[in-house]
């Protein structure tokens, strides 16, 4: 092997310390190299040029360059020869600026660990093998998990791209949370009225796919080729037949049983049901926990009254698997279940606030439904234990939110600006009541957010307490709210008519769940975890998997459009190309010497070891061995170290490239 | 022997994290002495613990090994797998008489520049005082003899 | 089952009741009592106020006295005494300092590892099956309020595991004897503790509402595991009847004290005769046969009853 | 004696099993290893305090295995090994029927008569003398009284020592290696069909038997039994040459379970010591 070594002066950050042209001088006798000069600036132009001279003139094989760290010309220099003919892989690189010349004064002593790193490189690049990019095609789809205005959004642009997008979204209707709310901050436009034309959109797109009523059961590959398996879950309505006319709805009889999700259980629907009437898709689904035919095998009235025969009683979840290039998680958020013993749950809960125990106490997506003109009261403001007009009324907001001991750390985020909404839409209704708000501190950072506060406080004289409620307990029907005012340093008692919570967002109970199967990291309250806090927010450490919206941490409406656009532009620059270009630095496996034990699986952190089965050609059976997956494979190593029968190798930091570079260090 | 003795440090660093952290070191030209010698690896789940026996018998006075802090490992547990081995690789050497006080281990990230200039010079110090790895060069002394040594008995 | 009592200053003195209530029933439940030899007070209230250290060494003398007796369960049935033993053996756990400090007053090393009981505890550990098989007494005719004070929730996590701000480990107690509970609000209110001697009107502000907020939600008697707690609502009544002509007086009573009511226990031995609001009335009504309640509202009892009221009007 | 020869009589001919690696008597009296493939090779079959072979060592070469149930006579500490052999993909539990043995213990000298002074190491501090499963169970036990733990004694005397007179301790027992890897074939755990000792590009290990080399391969070969080793002891009966070579084993066994709480071949459903990791590992000698 004809090895050329190049050494930089980096004009003079090398050459002060390192006396390069010794060093030159020193690598020229080393076995193999034939080729050992220096130079002011090797990255320059007539620098490059002479490594590209070098390499022609003598044939090299293989090139060293001492010079700045691997982090800023390893690329450089590499290009540089492959331009010369030699494979980009057979270039290595000595740090002798920032690990080296910059740090140490004797000079002396800087040229011998200048040579000694020298040495270490030109005894690796001996094992250096030519390696090519891996390229991997790109499957042009999407999928979005979560039909909320994030996941709506994030499906919409990349389908208005011109790509295939299959929307997945667990519940009958897509449309998510805000849905269900009433107007909007900090306009106070009515938010089913922008949302649903966009969610009419979605259904009507001939590039979106959409899956309602289904979970995303397993995914496998990689980048660029996802395969996802879906669940269907059985409607018992068979969606192609089905117009929507709602008649069975209508006359289900079964009408108290079951609470309706949409209303937060201030209502009851039917055991078939759409969710609300605007749904998308306007297919209703029977819930089999309370449907009388599921339990006593009679009844069928559904049926019966169904023009299109479209009730289907035996239907059974099915399982459709699509294949997609990219994936947006945009699962979204839920509230803390503040009773006194949540189920399921290590949070203590609020039981002195009494929720699930005093009906007038209702938490904010409950007021939501009551103010909605859609909702239970049709927009009337009537408290839920008696249908009455709440003449005061209290609102109570970091329930769970900014409380380490019953609840998290973290800041909800939006229940300050809800709150004010909340309190101004029931000054609008009820102009004759009194509206208490109990705060912290009132975080309002956002376009247009403080003035919608002050709004609140000066036009709609909603009266602002800081403090925090003790307690809040029921007498006579009125529920006596016990505070504190930390500014006036007196305790606050108010009898109020309705208490309403601001509790936590927080991340669905499933997150952790879809996180192991996206194989994507979530942080200790299930929020999933984005690459990089400020430069990557929306992409996972799994490639080809964004996030979008409060599956993330708690966010507003605008910030939850802003990431799906964000997740869908991320989709689209992977979609910009037909292959995938990947660093060829991977695992591979020797099959004649691997012995099956497959704890190279087992530490493999990308579920890159697959199980291969080895046939003689008969077919039969010869041994069961490790096969990486070099979609998946990111070039860790750890299969390598753990391996015990060395079976497994990490190319381009193989075993004898490292051991040439400790080998040499005898020589030191 | 020399009259004053430098030791020779083998310095297994992670790519991701240490080296450059060690990159940000030089940037800020923090000074440090000149005994490591660092190989990068990908990860510290790379670093296989026969490396380590590796660089003792190739005549490394100290072995420092460093990587991502917990948590932050570019591939998710490379580190926290490394951890796992290094437990039972340091009691077994420790059993086996290797002393410990040759064999240093740290988190260094990218933005601890002078961590690493303290964790260096620290190990370079610790190593300087305990001075040159007799006992290892000896065994590897031994390799050196030609098996048919004058008592005709092959080398032990 | 043997465990290590330390009474404290008010089960010999102003909870005389408590104290003999407690011992008949655990002789019942064949619970030995082994007190603590020479204890010493407890550093509730007035140490614990002026002194940090004091607050700390104090109970560390009593839970050292404890250890040497060979004791691993220590039953301490007032609420101070048992918040101020928890939160000095928390604190001598955590604080290294403050272990020193507290080991060169004592003059000896603080060992630690005694678990710290309170009235509640012991009967949840005694068994709740255990305490209805022991009943002899229907008790289900009378009301009962459960009331905790702040003492025996408090500190989170190292006092009584139950819910802070809404407690019912009492009521499960009273339940497994076939009592019944009224469902209240005022269970973890302030009662006004120790202002009970230099701002009597306070307490009795305090306690008024307590009582009747008891009442309102339909309370025969309010059930306690506090002396301060009981000498508050018991003894104040007195004086909130002077100055609340309507009050209608409610006993008080000690867990412990319902608890032997229903094994059958004689009210004598159990210290019900010593109450300063009378328990007449209320023995009555278990007693009573299923009688309407109106009817024997027409003979009202009289409020305060036994030699007790003497030195209390007095006082 | 019959029960153990019925139940393996039965396997075989109900077909259980296609055949079953268990010990037989041979004309010298010793006890060997044998594969009884009929009902009349059960007869055979017998169990005693000489059988002290792991048969564990036998079963990766059955992993393709696609015929029929593989029968094995087992003691508790063989079956960890056949534990540790599913967890590590070497055969299938299904193609297993376990014939667990109730033992209570086997000698060190199999020349010798079983007692006190004749008595394994491991055997003494045997917590389990019935395997923990099994698909049949043999009792072929008498009541023993155990002699002390004195290998525990010199391990605590060795951890006592400084690190140069461990080093000088160990040296001279790594002297003694001729390097026949004996150690290496009989234990059940080291099934790799090429070693790494035997990786010649690169070496990782000097093979000629030099203090280097004996030194590297017998870190290395502790080091890969790590959190893997089920304390058979086999390596060291195996080795001509006496090295103590259960106390590098052993002490790795009680770091797994001192730092890790674990033990290997305990449990089919538990995760292996390595391939796992938790957040919360030991990390105060890190810096």
């Amino acid at each position: 092997m004809k090895i050329g070594v190049f050494v930089c002066h980096c004009g003079e950050n090398i050459g002060r310390t390192v006396n390069c042209p010794e060093v030159s001088k020193a690598c020229a006798s080393f076995p193999g190299v034939v080729h050992s000069e220096d130079y002011k600036y090797m990255c320059s132009d007539p620098g490059q040029n002479l490594i590209k001279q070098a390499i022609r003139e003598k044939h090299l094989d293989a090139v060293v360059v001492g010079s700045c760290s691997p982090h800023m010309h390893e690329k450089t220099f590499r290009k540089a020869c492959a331009s010369a003919g030699i494979n980009s892989y057979m270039v290595e690189i000595a740090n002798l600026r920032e690990h080296c010349s910059w740090i140490h004064e004797d000079i002396n002593q800087a040229t011998k660990k200048a040579i000694d790193l020298m040495r270490f490189a030109v005894e690796r690049v001996k094992f250096n093998q030519p390696l090519e990019t891996i390229k991997v095609p790109v499957t042009k789809r999407s999928l979005v998990i979560g039909g909320g205005i994030s996941g709506i959004q994030a499906a919409l642009d990349i389908a208005n791209a011109g790509f295939e997008v299959v929307l997945v979204e667990k519940e009958p209707s897509i449309g998510g949370h805000m849905s269900q709310l009433s107007e909007t901050f900090p306009t106070l436009d009515c938010s089913q009225c922008i949302l649903t034309p966009r969610m009419v959109e979605v259904y009507q797109h001939p590039k979106i796919k959409l899956l309602s009523y289904s979970e995303v059961e397993h995914v496998e590959g990689f980048i660029g080729n996802f395969k996802v398996t879906i669940r269907r879950k059985a409607k018992s309505v068979k969606e192609e037949l089905c117009t929507g006319c709602g008649l069975c709805a209508e006359k289900c009889p079964i009408k108290k049983k079951a609470l309706s999700e949409f209303d937060e259980g201030l209502s009851n629907r039917p055991a078939i049901y759409v969710p609300f009437p605007q749904a998308v898709p306007n297919v209703p689904v029977i819930d089999r926990s309370v449907c009388t035919y599921f339990k006593t095998g009679k009844c069928e009235m559904c049926k019966k009254v169904c023009g299109r025969e479209a009730i289907d009683f035996t239907q059974q979840d099915t399982f459709v698997t699509e294949d997609v290039g990219s994936i947006i998680v945009a699962t979204g958020y839920k509230l803390y279940s503040i009773d006194k013993k949540p189920e399921d749950s290590i949070y203590k809960g609020y039981g002195e606030y009494g929720y699930g125990k005093f009906k007038n106490v209702i938490n904010g997506l409950q007021f939501e439904r009551i103010a909605s003109a859609s909702g239970p009261t049709s927009g009337e403001m009537l408290r839920p234990s008696d249908k009455t007009v709440p003449k005061k009324i209290v609102f109570i907001q970091c329930v769970g939110s900014r409380d380490e001991s019953k609840g998290f750390s973290y800041c909800s985020k939006i229940c300050c600006m809800y709150t004010a909404k909340h309190a101004m839409l029931y000054k609008h209704k009820v102009h004759d009541g009194e509206a208490y708000v109990f705060y912290m501190d009132i975080r309002s950072g956002g376009k247009n957010y403080e003035e919608f506060v002050r709004r609140a406080i000066e036009e709609d004289h909603v009266n602002y307490i800081r403090g925090r409620v003790s307690r809040i307990y029921e007498e006579d029907g009125k529920l006596i709210v016990k505070g504190e005012d930390t500014i006036a340093g007196l305790p606050v008692v108010i009898e109020a008519d309705l208490v309403v919570l601001a509790t936590a967002m927080i991340a669905q109970q499933e997150a952790p769940k879809l996180a192991q199967t996206l194989n994507i990291s979530y942080d200790k309250y299930g929020y999933f975890q984005e690459a990089h806090p400020k430069l990557r927010p929306v992409e996972t450490n799994t490639g080809g998997v964004f996030l979008a919206g409060a599956c993330h941490s708690p966010r507003d409406i605008p910030e939850s459009v802003a990431m799906g656009s964000a997740a869908a532009a991320k989709s689209l620059v992977l979609f910009g190309a037909d292959m995938l270009e990947r660093e060829p630095i991977i695992a591979k496996v020797d099959a004649t010497t691997c012995a099956g034990c497959f704890y190279c699986q087992k530490v493999c952190a990308y579920n890159a070891i697959e199980k291969k089965e080895i046939r003689d050609r008969l077919g039969n059976l010869q041994k069961v061995v490790a096969f990486v997956n070099s979609g998946l494979c990111q070039g860790c190593g750890t299969c390598n170290a753990t391996c015990p029968s060395k079976s497994i190798e990490l190319i381009g930091f193989k075993d004898d490239q490292i051991f040439a570079q400790i080998n040499a260090f005898a020589e030191v | 022997m020399e009259e004053k003795f430098e030791p020779k440090i083998a310095a297994f660093v992670c790519n991701w994290c240490t080296y450059t952290g060690a990159d940000l070191a030089g940037t800020s030209r923090l000074k440090q002495e000149a005994n490591a010698r660092l190989i990068r690896v990908p990860c510290t789940g790379r670093i296989d613990p026969v490396f380590i026996i590796k660089a003792f018998e190739n005549g490394a006075d100290g072995v420092l090994i460093s990587g991502c802090h917990p948590g932050d490992c570019h591939y998710n547990a490379g580190n926290f797998h490394a951890r796992r081995r290094w437990i039972l690789f340091k009691n077994l050497l420790d059993f086996i008489g290797i002393d410990s006080s040759r064999l240093y281990f740290s988190w260094v990230s990218a933005s601890e520049g002078k961590k690493w200039v303290d964790i260096v010079d620290g190990v370079i110090d610790a190593v300087r005082a305990k001075g040159p790895f007799k006992q290892y060069k000896k065994m590897n002394k031994e390799i050196e003899i030609p098996v048919a040594a004058e008592e005709g008995v092959s080398v032990k | 089952m043997k465990l290590g009592y330390y009474p404290g200053c008010s089960l010999n003195g102003t909870a005389k009741e408590f104290n003999s209530s407690l011992k008949e029933v655990f002789a019942a439940l064949n619970v030995d009592l082994e007190e603590l030899n020479d204890w010493s007070c407890c550093g509730a209230t007035s140490a614990h106020v002026t002194s940090h250290i004091l607050s700390v060494a104090l109970p560390a003398r009593n839970l050292l006295i404890a250890k040497k007796q060979g004791l691993n369960e220590l039953l301490a049935p007032c609420a101070a005494c048992y918040s101020r033993l928890v939160s000095s053996q928390q604190e001598l756990k955590l604080d290294e300092k403050m272990r020193m400090k507290v080991e060169d007053l004592l003059e000896e090393k603080v060992t630690n590892g005694l678990q710290i009981i309170n009235l509640i505890q012991i009967f949840q550990k005694i068994g709740l099956d255990k305490l209805k098989e022991k009943k002899q007494v229907d008790i289900s005719k009378i009301k009962a309020a459960c009331y905790y004070g702040c003492l025996l929730v408090r500190p989170v996590d190292i006092a009584l595991p139950d819910d802070m701000e809404s407690p019912d480990s009492m009521e499960a107690i009273i339940k497994s004897i076939g009592g019944k509970t009224v469902d209240w609000n005022f269970k973890t209110e302030c009662c006004g503790a120790a202002h009970s001697i230099a701002h009597t009107d306070i307490v009795e502000k305090l306690c008024k509402g307590i009582i009747d907020n008891a009442q309102k939600h339909g309370a025969d008697v309010i059930i306690v595991a506090c002396p301060m707690c009981h000498s508050n609502l018991d003894m104040r009544q007195l004086n909130i009847i002077k100055h609340y002509p309507d009050h209608k007086p409610i006993p008080v009573l000690y867990l412990s004290q319902l608890v032997g009511l229903s094994m059958g226990i004689d009210e004598k031995k159990l210290g019900l005769g010593v109450h300063y609001i009378s328990t007449k009335p209320l023995l009555e009504k278990i007693k009573s046969d299923a009688l309407p309640t109106e009817v024997k509202k027409e003979v009202p009892a009289p409020p305060v009853s036994n030699d007790k009221i003497k030195k209390g009007v007095e006082a | 004696m019959n029960e153990l020869k019925q139940i393996c009589k039965d396997a075989l001919s109900e077909k259980k099993a296609r055949f079953i690696i268990g010990y037989k008597e041979d004309k010298n009296k010793r006890i060997k290893p044998f594969i009884a493939k009929t009902p009349e090779d059960a007869e055979q079959l017998t169990f005693n305090h000489h059988a002290v072979n792991n048969l564990a060592v036998y079963l990766p070469r059955f992993k393709n295995n696609v015929e029929g149930k593989i029968g094995i006579v087992v003691k508790s500490c063989d079956l960890k090994a056949v534990t540790a052999l599913i967890q590590e993909n070497q055969i299938k539990r299904d193609d297993l029927f376990i014939i667990g043995v109730n033992c209570s213990g086997v000698v060190l000298d199999i020349a010798k008569e079983f007692n006190k002074d004749n008595t394994q190491i491991k055997c003494k501090y045997c917590q389990a003398k019935t395997p923990p499963y099994y698909d049949a169970l043999a009792d072929e036990s008498k009541d023993f009284e155990m002699p002390d733990d004195d290998q525990a004694e010199l391990m605590a005397k060795i951890d006592k020592m400084t690190s140069d007179e461990r080093l000088e301790f160990w040296n001279a027992e790594f002297e003694k290696c001729i390097k026949c890897y004996a150690c290496r074939q009989v234990c059940p755990m080291c099934y790799c069909e090429k070693c790494i000792v035997e990786k010649s590009e690169p070496q990782w290990i000097d093979t000629s038997s030099t203090a280097r080399g004996n030194f590297s391969w017998n870190i290395i070969r502790a080091f890969h039994m790590a959190g893997r080793c089920i304390g058979c002891h086999e390596c060291e009966r195996a080795c001509p040459m006496g090295i103590p070579l259960t106390l590098l084993t052993r002490k790795m066994g009680m770091v797994a379970s001192s730092e890790f709480g674990y033990r290997h071949g305990m449990s089919l459903t538990e995760p292996t010591l390595i391939g796992t990791y938790s957040t919360s590992d030991k990390e105060d000698f890190i810096k």
